[in-house]
């Protein structure tokens, strides 16, 4: 008991967490943006990888790092554009499209990895992101070394939370949005796009997502791994429900994804011997569930969700 | 004589490290004209016999491949091919005519790199991150502790196992809590835990691969695994039309060049050097056996 | 005349598929005068109006709009930003809000630049302030739209439309929802905004009001104008002939004494969810032969009395009893059995199922008889005969009995309920709201057949907002009011309003 | 002005036409990554045509790659069908095979003709529960089964691992983390000599003619597509809409655990944690193509398999990276996506006759 304690009072963990949880945050607001237009984006696993491909291949084809993650930004939005076209106006099912654009988006960066690099052994490193060392905040006590550790990424993330809860809260765009995914014929009956809406919703969305990819192998680590996305992308997907489409709740709950990860590494590698290490890796899993169980219970769901809309017709 | 056409077929994309020995090696003997060579990586299990009779059914002399968690339909699949050389990674024995097999034993260099890491260890606290628990990582570790225990009988090991091949930011993660918990020397057997030490500049043990070029100053010493000896022999045989199906194991010892140790000797207490050399030495000279111990590791206390 | 037009539409048609929706027609409006456009259900007045606003695209004509020095200028169709911004609201008639965000937000969306940073709400605020205060038309601004009530979402939506400096107004069955006072206050409201300069539009299937807030009145069926006339020079017979092509005979009601209870409620609490869904210790008889009206002010406790006779809630205190028999713990289906047949508030969201063939729906109450399954497999043959025969008996039109119950027009739907119901001859009645929005000669259809199972005996529970259709079919009549139900001493109109607005009886 | 409209009636060869013409699209697409590889894309479609359809030995394995297809596409179908999300067909699956492994590796040393049937009901019954839980929690608590069913894919796969270097592991294997092999008796039986085609795809076959029949035909299939089209009318008409959910959830995760089983008892003979690439995930994009129709899902099963089996033994003909065959099934599956759009509505260009401005 002494020891979580120890660990939950210690500055490494919740810097572990904030760390862990930076691409989940990226992840969640993008699918969270998505959702609030009215459309499921189940691309977000492929639109991980595409942007841990891109953002890392950029730099290491010897761009600066801020333009790896402009690149990866672009290649999630024009997928997140595919996606959009094929849900918005085709009205195709977002389930399919979705499940298809993850398998595209993977398999394309897969090929295109493989076939830049045929012979590597040893995948290719870059100089990543480095710690930020902001003055002021970090002199803070506890909060200054927790986030003193953190790179311009995780700031970003941070950023992105403010400001998507700026826009949804306090902008007209905002409002739009959050009416589109509930109602398209509210919006439809005030001369806004129906269609601008949820594409624009879905490419920001999805270049949103692409940067948690990016930070993968920008910030986490600093080279390109097949597989490293490793259902990153699904945990956003239930970590919206369970922020019940809020960016501060989704902040919250990727955050706290992340302390359950990181509390299951600590006590893995310290009761490892006493029970078997599965035990913890399912940790973050079962809590999240628990979680759900015990906080989402009137999950409010934007009433418009996966329902295609068409102009002229009802 | 013709080039052998050699076929690969991996489970996982050629940069895993373990697979990256292997086709290291039969690239080295592409380019040196003794081989044609054609590979699959990423190969799902279900998809892995298919893909075995579809090289057989295209005339390939000699499969290489990794059969664990596929044994019997790989042997099926040799039978059924008697003339075609199988050369798989596999925990069990060879069977005739044609299906011979390896493994990476390269416990011996584990257990020098282990002295390393007993004596370089203030805190007398060694963390390993290791992606599963299975017989082909387990022994290594092992190897690995009972080196670092020869030199340091008190010292105590962190054990974690991320259950991923492929997951750097995690195996990060975890060397990370293990330095906050106290470790002071890291046994990278995944990517990540070398970044990791890196970034606390605590040492590292490296596994499989050399990374010492990688990260100057932290690699302290590495058990390699060499598949040159396994692969040019299993050609030889081939080449020469006396494939046999044995188990080509051995060929991964030390004393065949199949498992080397690197150190960076800079790095490294002299007295500690001496003693891994003259263990080196015992090693080859069949004077000391590195003990083989399957079971899963789990950390001390 | 002609410098005042401020709306011209010329020689619209719209086909959906094989259904003319509209064809050629041609329609003016004169500043400041308030047109009424009838026709039956599916005669194609929103259609027209949808083309109006830009919603959809005509197959062929135009549309001119005066700007404001009286100018006429052709309209770009398909765009409802060009419509707004010609000075053109709607007030939809399937509302379009968005329940998530509030009645600011609803009011203001699409008005501000979406590329701006910050928004105005203040100013804002401001003027929706100064439209409720010239209009009377009060809504709470700062709830989620979702909570607020029909006549309140209804206000919103003109709101939505005056915000947007609307000159001409087009309210699409803006009643069909809101009882006579609120009705009222509607219509009184606008009068007030036509001296500011608005002309109006508007849509309804009640001839009373048609006659007592017009102008003009234009008459479509299927598809194509039929009729235009001042409303000085008109009568609901005229008018209802114009509309059918033929005269509609009236409801007849004759006088029939009670018979033995066959719905008693004991001292019955609902705790909904809202006050819409909750009762409050409700005692209440009705009688075999009776129709019992229920009449109030939408939220005061309809849903829940219809849930807990529909079984859809349990009573939190009380007892129910059918034919004497109690039910202690009512679902549907034990409803069913008791012999309670329910027509459903919202015929499209509870009392259909649209993807399913209207046969499907015919015998979806009764999945366990024997004539309609065995071992578990349905027995189509009965199934599909069933349908052609209810098709028949209640006159259900549509694309036939396999088509997608979603397909037919809402008059029909609530045929199709009808049908369902009746046939099985239930002691007790739930009737709510049942000629919602539908044109004079359904009403007349449902009106017709709940009469006839009081004459066959049953007892009949109407709830309703529509006063007239209370005072036209009930015997007795109760007032619901804050979840508490209050009979009713007479039959005379101005009482009940009365207590339906909370004045002492 | 462009428009969607849905087309009045959709001739046959339109029907059949058009998700042909897609597929050949899609084909035309992967020339892209081919041409970009170094590979001539006809001689590449010849033996993608070859490696489907090219020997029996093709096309049983394109089969045996359609069997879990059609179980996880069927879980799919019939869940989505009532609306119960259920992604969770991965996990399911992993349960399903973890108890045909439990069950069939010794426990029981009965006979074939008692051993395959107990295998087959407890593998689905496995499977069941695994979807019984999630419809619980959304049920009684309101937890969201999408969230629920697919964190619970991470966790039964590390709960798999669990019990593979624990319990179920085998003795036999020389510490590596697999199970016991299934009894020689307990082996669903192959359907041709020296194939891997197994018994399983006849019982998916099977199963999936009977899912149809009972959809369409039945009480409890009226019911499931009442509940799904509309749960509040469903519900006022008396149906049982609770009852209803889990009557389906158990039968989806017997439909998903009994991918498990096949794949288990009837091609890999025992367990390991990388059983299966996904086809739980793939399911819900068979189901969807299927049109959540169980006859759709064998062919959108068959389809998909065709497409994954001709393109990675292409891959291999060419000397491509393999990640291609990945990537041509994804370009057709959203080219067959858009056909299927294309074959239910046209898109018109309209507006002549009224735009004036
Ligand atoms: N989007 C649409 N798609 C297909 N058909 C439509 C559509 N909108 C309207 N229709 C058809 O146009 C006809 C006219 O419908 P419309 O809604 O204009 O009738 P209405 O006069 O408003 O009826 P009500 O009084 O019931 O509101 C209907 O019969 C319907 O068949
Ligand atoms: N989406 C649609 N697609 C095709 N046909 C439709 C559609 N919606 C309605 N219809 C057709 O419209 C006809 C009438 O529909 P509509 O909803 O306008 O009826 P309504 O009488 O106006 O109903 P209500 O009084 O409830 O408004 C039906 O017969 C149906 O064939
Ligand atoms: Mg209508
Ligand atoms: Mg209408």
């Amino acid at each position: 008991m002494m020891d979580l304690l120890n660990i939950l009072l210690s500055e490494s963990f919740w810097a572990a967490s904030l760390r862990i949880a930076t691409p989940l945050i990226f992840g969640v607001l993008g699918a969270l943006i998505c959702e609030r237009s009215g459309v499921l984006n189940l691309g977000i696993e492929g639109i991980f990888v595409v942007g841990a491909m891109c953002g890392w291949m950029t730099v290491w084809l010897g761009s600066g790092l801020w333009g790896g993650v402009l690149v990866a930004a672009c290649a999630g939005a024009l997928f997140g554009l595919l996606h959009a076209i094929l849900t918005v106006p085709l009205g195709l099912s977002q389930h399919v499209s979705g499940l298809g654009i993850t398998l595209f988006a993977t398999s394309v960066s897969y090929f295109t990895y493989r076939t830049a690099l045929p012979n590597v052994s040893s995948p290719p490193r870059i100089e990543p992101f480095q710690a930020l060392d902001i003055p002021v905040l970090s002199d803070l006590p506890f909060l200054g070394p927790v986030l003193f550790q953190q790179t311009a990424l995780t700031w970003l993330a941070l950023l992105m939370v403010l400001l998507v809860w700026y826009v949804l809260q306090r902008t007209a765009l905002g409002v739009a949005i959050k009416a589109v995914g509930d109602n398209p014929d509210s919006v439809d009956a005030q001369g806004l796009s129906v269609y601008g809406l949820r594409i624009g919703a879905i490419v920001a969305g999805s270049a949103l997502m692409a940067l948690g990819g990016a930070f993968l192998t920008m910030s986490a680590f600093d080279a390109f791994f097949f597989g490293m996305v490793n259902g990153r992308g699904w945990v956003c997907i239930a970590l919206v429900i369970f922020a019940s489409w809020r960016p501060g709740k989704a902040l919250f709950g990727a955050l706290l994804f992340g302390a359950f990860d990181a509390l299951q590494v600590r006590l893995q590698t310290e009761m490892g011997a006493l029970v078997p290490g599965q035990i913890f890796l399912m940790a973050p899993y079962i809590l999240s569930i628990i979680a759900l169980v015990i906080a989402a219970r009137s999950a409010d769901y934007p009433r418009a969700l996966l329902t295609p809309w068409f102009k002229g017709q009802r | 004589a013709d080039a052998i056409k050699v076929a690969a077929i991996y489970t996982l994309p050629v940069e895993q490290q373990w697979i990256s020995r292997i086709h290291k090696a039969l690239n080295t003997a592409a380019e040196r004209g003794d081989i044609e060579y054609v590979f699959s990586e990423n190969v799902a299990n279900t998809d892995y016999e298919r893909v075995m009779r579809e090289y057989a059914e295209q005339g390939m002399q000699l499969i290489v491949g990794e059969v664990f968690g596929l044994e019997r339909a790989a042997r099926k699949v040799a039978s059924d091919y008697p003339e075609t050389a199988f050369l798989m990674g596999s925990s069990f024995g060879p069977v005739g005519p044609n299906f011979a097999v390896f493994d990476n034993w390269i416990h011996e260099p584990s257990y020098l790199s282990g002295m390393i890491a007993g004596a370089a260890t203030e805190s007398n606290l060694i963390g390993m991150v290791g992606g599963y628990a299975i017989p082909e990582v387990n022994r290594l570790m092992h190897a690995f502790m009972d080196g670092a225990r020869e030199v340091n009988p008190d010292v105590k090991f962190l054990v974690n196992f991320i259950d991923s091949w492929y997951d750097p930011p995690k195996a990060k993660e975890s060397a990370f809590a293990m330095m906050d918990a106290g470790a002071d020397v890291m046994y990278a057997e995944r990517f990540g835990v070398s970044d990791a030490a890196v970034e606390r500049g605590v040492p590292a043990i490296g596994n499989v691969i050399d990374t010492s070029g990688d990260y100057p100053g932290t690699i302290l010493a590495s058990a390699i695994w060499h598949m040159e000896a396994t692969i040019d022999k299993a050609v030889e045989n081939v080449a020469a039309g006396n494939f046999e199906a044995i188990d080509y194991g051995q060929f991964s010892f030390m004393a065949f060049g199949g498992g080397s140790l690197v150190m960076d000797e800079s790095l490294i207490a002299p007295e500690t050097v001496a003693a891994v050399k003259a263990k080196e030495a015992d090693i080859l000279g069949g004077l000391f056996r590195v003990n083989v111990n399957d079971q899963r590791p789990v950390s001390d206390n | 005349m002609a410098e005042n037009t401020v709306l011209k539409l010329s020689g619209l048609s719209k086909r959906f598929g094989s259904v003319v929706a509209n064809d050629d027609v041609s329609l003016t409006l004169v500043k400041g005068e308030v047109l009424a456009l009838l026709g039956e259900n599916g005669a194609g007045k929103t259609t027209l109006m949808n083309m109006l606003f830009g919603h959809y695209l005509p197959d062929a004509g135009t549309v001119e709009v005066a700007d404001a020095n009286g100018v006429l200028h052709a309209l770009p169709l398909g765009h409802p930003q060009a419509a707004l911004a010609a000075g053109i609201g709607m007030v939809h008639q399937h509302f379009a809000l968005a329940e998530n965000i509030n009645a600011l937000d609803n009011i203001t969306l699409g008005s501000e630049p979406l590329r701006s940073l910050k928004r105005n709400r203040a100013a804002a605020r401001a003027k929706i302030d100064g439209i409720i205060e010239r209009s009377g038309l009060k809504a709470p601004l700062d709830v989620p739209v979702g909570q607020l009530s029909v006549g309140e979402r209804q206000r919103v939506e003109i709101l939505k439309a005056l915000y947007r400096d609307a000159r001409i107004l087009v309210l699409d069955e803006p009643t069909a929802v809101l009882t006579p006072q609120e009705a009222d206050t509607l219509f009184s409201n606008i009068r007030s905004m036509i001296t500011d300069g608005l002309s109006v539009i508007f849509i309804s299937h009640k001839l009373r009001e048609v006659l007592e807030f017009s102008d003009r009145i234009a008459v479509l069926r299927h598809g194509r104008k039929v009729g235009e006339m001042a409303t000085t020079d008109a009568d609901e017979a005229k008018i209802a002939r114009m509309m059918v092509g033929a005269d509609t005979p009236k409801v007849a009601r004759q006088e029939m004494s009670p018979g033995a209870p066959v719905l008693s409620l004991k001292n019955v609490s609902v705790s909904g969810r809202s006050q819409r869904e909750t009762l409050d210790n409700v005692s209440l008889t009705v009688n075999a032969n009776e129709i019992l009206g229920v009449a109030g002010i939408s939220g005061n406790g309809q849903a829940g009395l219809a849930q807990l006779i529909a079984g859809l809630v349990q009573p939190s205190s009380g007892t129910i009893a059918v034919d004497d028999e109690d039910i202690p713990k009512p679902t549907p289906s034990r409803m069913v059995q008791a012999g309670v047949g329910r027509i459903p508030e919202d015929r499209h969201h509870e009392g259909i199922v649209g993807a399913m063939s209207v046969a499907e729906n015919m015998v979806i109450e009764r999945l366990d008889d024997p004539d309609i399954q065995s071992l578990g497999l349905l027995r189509r043959e009965a199934i599909a005969d069933n349908a052609v025969k209810l098709a028949q008996a209640y006159d259900v039109r549509g694309p036939g009995v396999d088509a997608s119950a979603r397909l037919l027009s809402g008059g029909n739907i609530q045929k199709l309920i009808l049908a369902r119901v009746f046939e099985r001859a239930p002691r007790l009645i739930l009737a709510n709201q049942p000629t919602r929005g539908l044109d004079m000669g359904a009403a007349a259809t449902v009106g017709r057949r709940l009469l006839e199972a009081r004459a066959r005996g049953a007892g009949i529970v109407l709830i309703s907002e529509d006063l007239d259709e209370i005072l036209g079919l009930a015997d007795r009549i109760a007032v619901i009011r804050d979840g508490h139900l209050t009979e009713a001493p007479t039959n005379n109109r101005e009482q009940i309003g009365l207590m339906m607005a909370g004045a002492a009886a | 002005m462009i428009r969607i409209e849905p087309r009045e009636a959709t001739s046959r060869t339109f029907s059949v036409g058009v998700p042909v013409l897609s597929a050949l699209i899609s084909l035309a697409f992967a020339a892209i990554p081919l041409l970009a590889a170094g590979a001539n894309p006809i001689t590449a479609y010849g033996e993608m045509f070859k490696g489907v359809f090219g020997s029996v030995f093709a096309v049983t394995e394109m089969l045996t790659r359609a069997t879990p297809l059609i179980f996880t596409g069927l879980a799919a179908a019939l869940a989505f069908r009532a609306k119960l999300w259920n992604i969770g067909g991965e996990g399911q699956l992993y349960l399903g095979a973890m108890a045909a492994v439990a069950i069939g590796s010794g426990l029981l040393d009965i006979s074939g003709i008692l051993l395959i049937p107990i295998i087959i009901v407890l593998g689905a019954a496995a499977g069941a529960a695994g979807m019984a839980a999630p419809t619980y929690l959304k049920v009684r608590f309101g937890a969201d089964e999408v969230v629920t069913t697919l964190l619970l894919n991470f966790i039964i796969l590390i709960f798999v691992q669990m019990m593979l270097e624990g319990p179920l592991q085998d003795p036999m294997g020389l510490g590596w983390p697999q199970s016991a092999p299934v009894l020689d008796q307990g082996m669903l039986p192959p359907l041709m000599d020296r194939m891997r085609v197994h018994s399983g795809l006849i019982l998916a076959l099977v199963l999936a003619g009977l899912a149809q029949f009972m959809l369409a035909r039945s009480v409890w299939g009226f019911k499931l597509r009442a509940v799904g089209e509309n749960a509040a009318a469903a519900r006022h008409a008396g149906i049982n809409v609770n009852r209803s959910l889990f009557g389906v959830a158990l039968i989806s995760g017997g439909f998903a655990g009994l991918a498990g089983v096949s794949e288990v008892a009837g091609l890999k003979g025992y367990l390991t944690a990388d059983l299966s690439p996904g086809f739980g995930y793939t399911g819900i994009v068979v189901a969807m193509l299927a049109g959540l129709s169980p006859i759709g899902v064998v062919i959108a099963a068959l389809f998909i398999a065709s497409v994954f089996v001709g393109a990675d033994g292409m891959s291999r003909a060419m000397g491509v990276s393999s990640f291609l065959a990945d990537l041509v099934v994804s370009v057709s599956l959203l080219c067959v996506l858009v056909g299927g759009f294309i074959a239910k509505y046209r898109i018109v260009r309209s507006g002549k006759a009224g735009a004036t401005t």
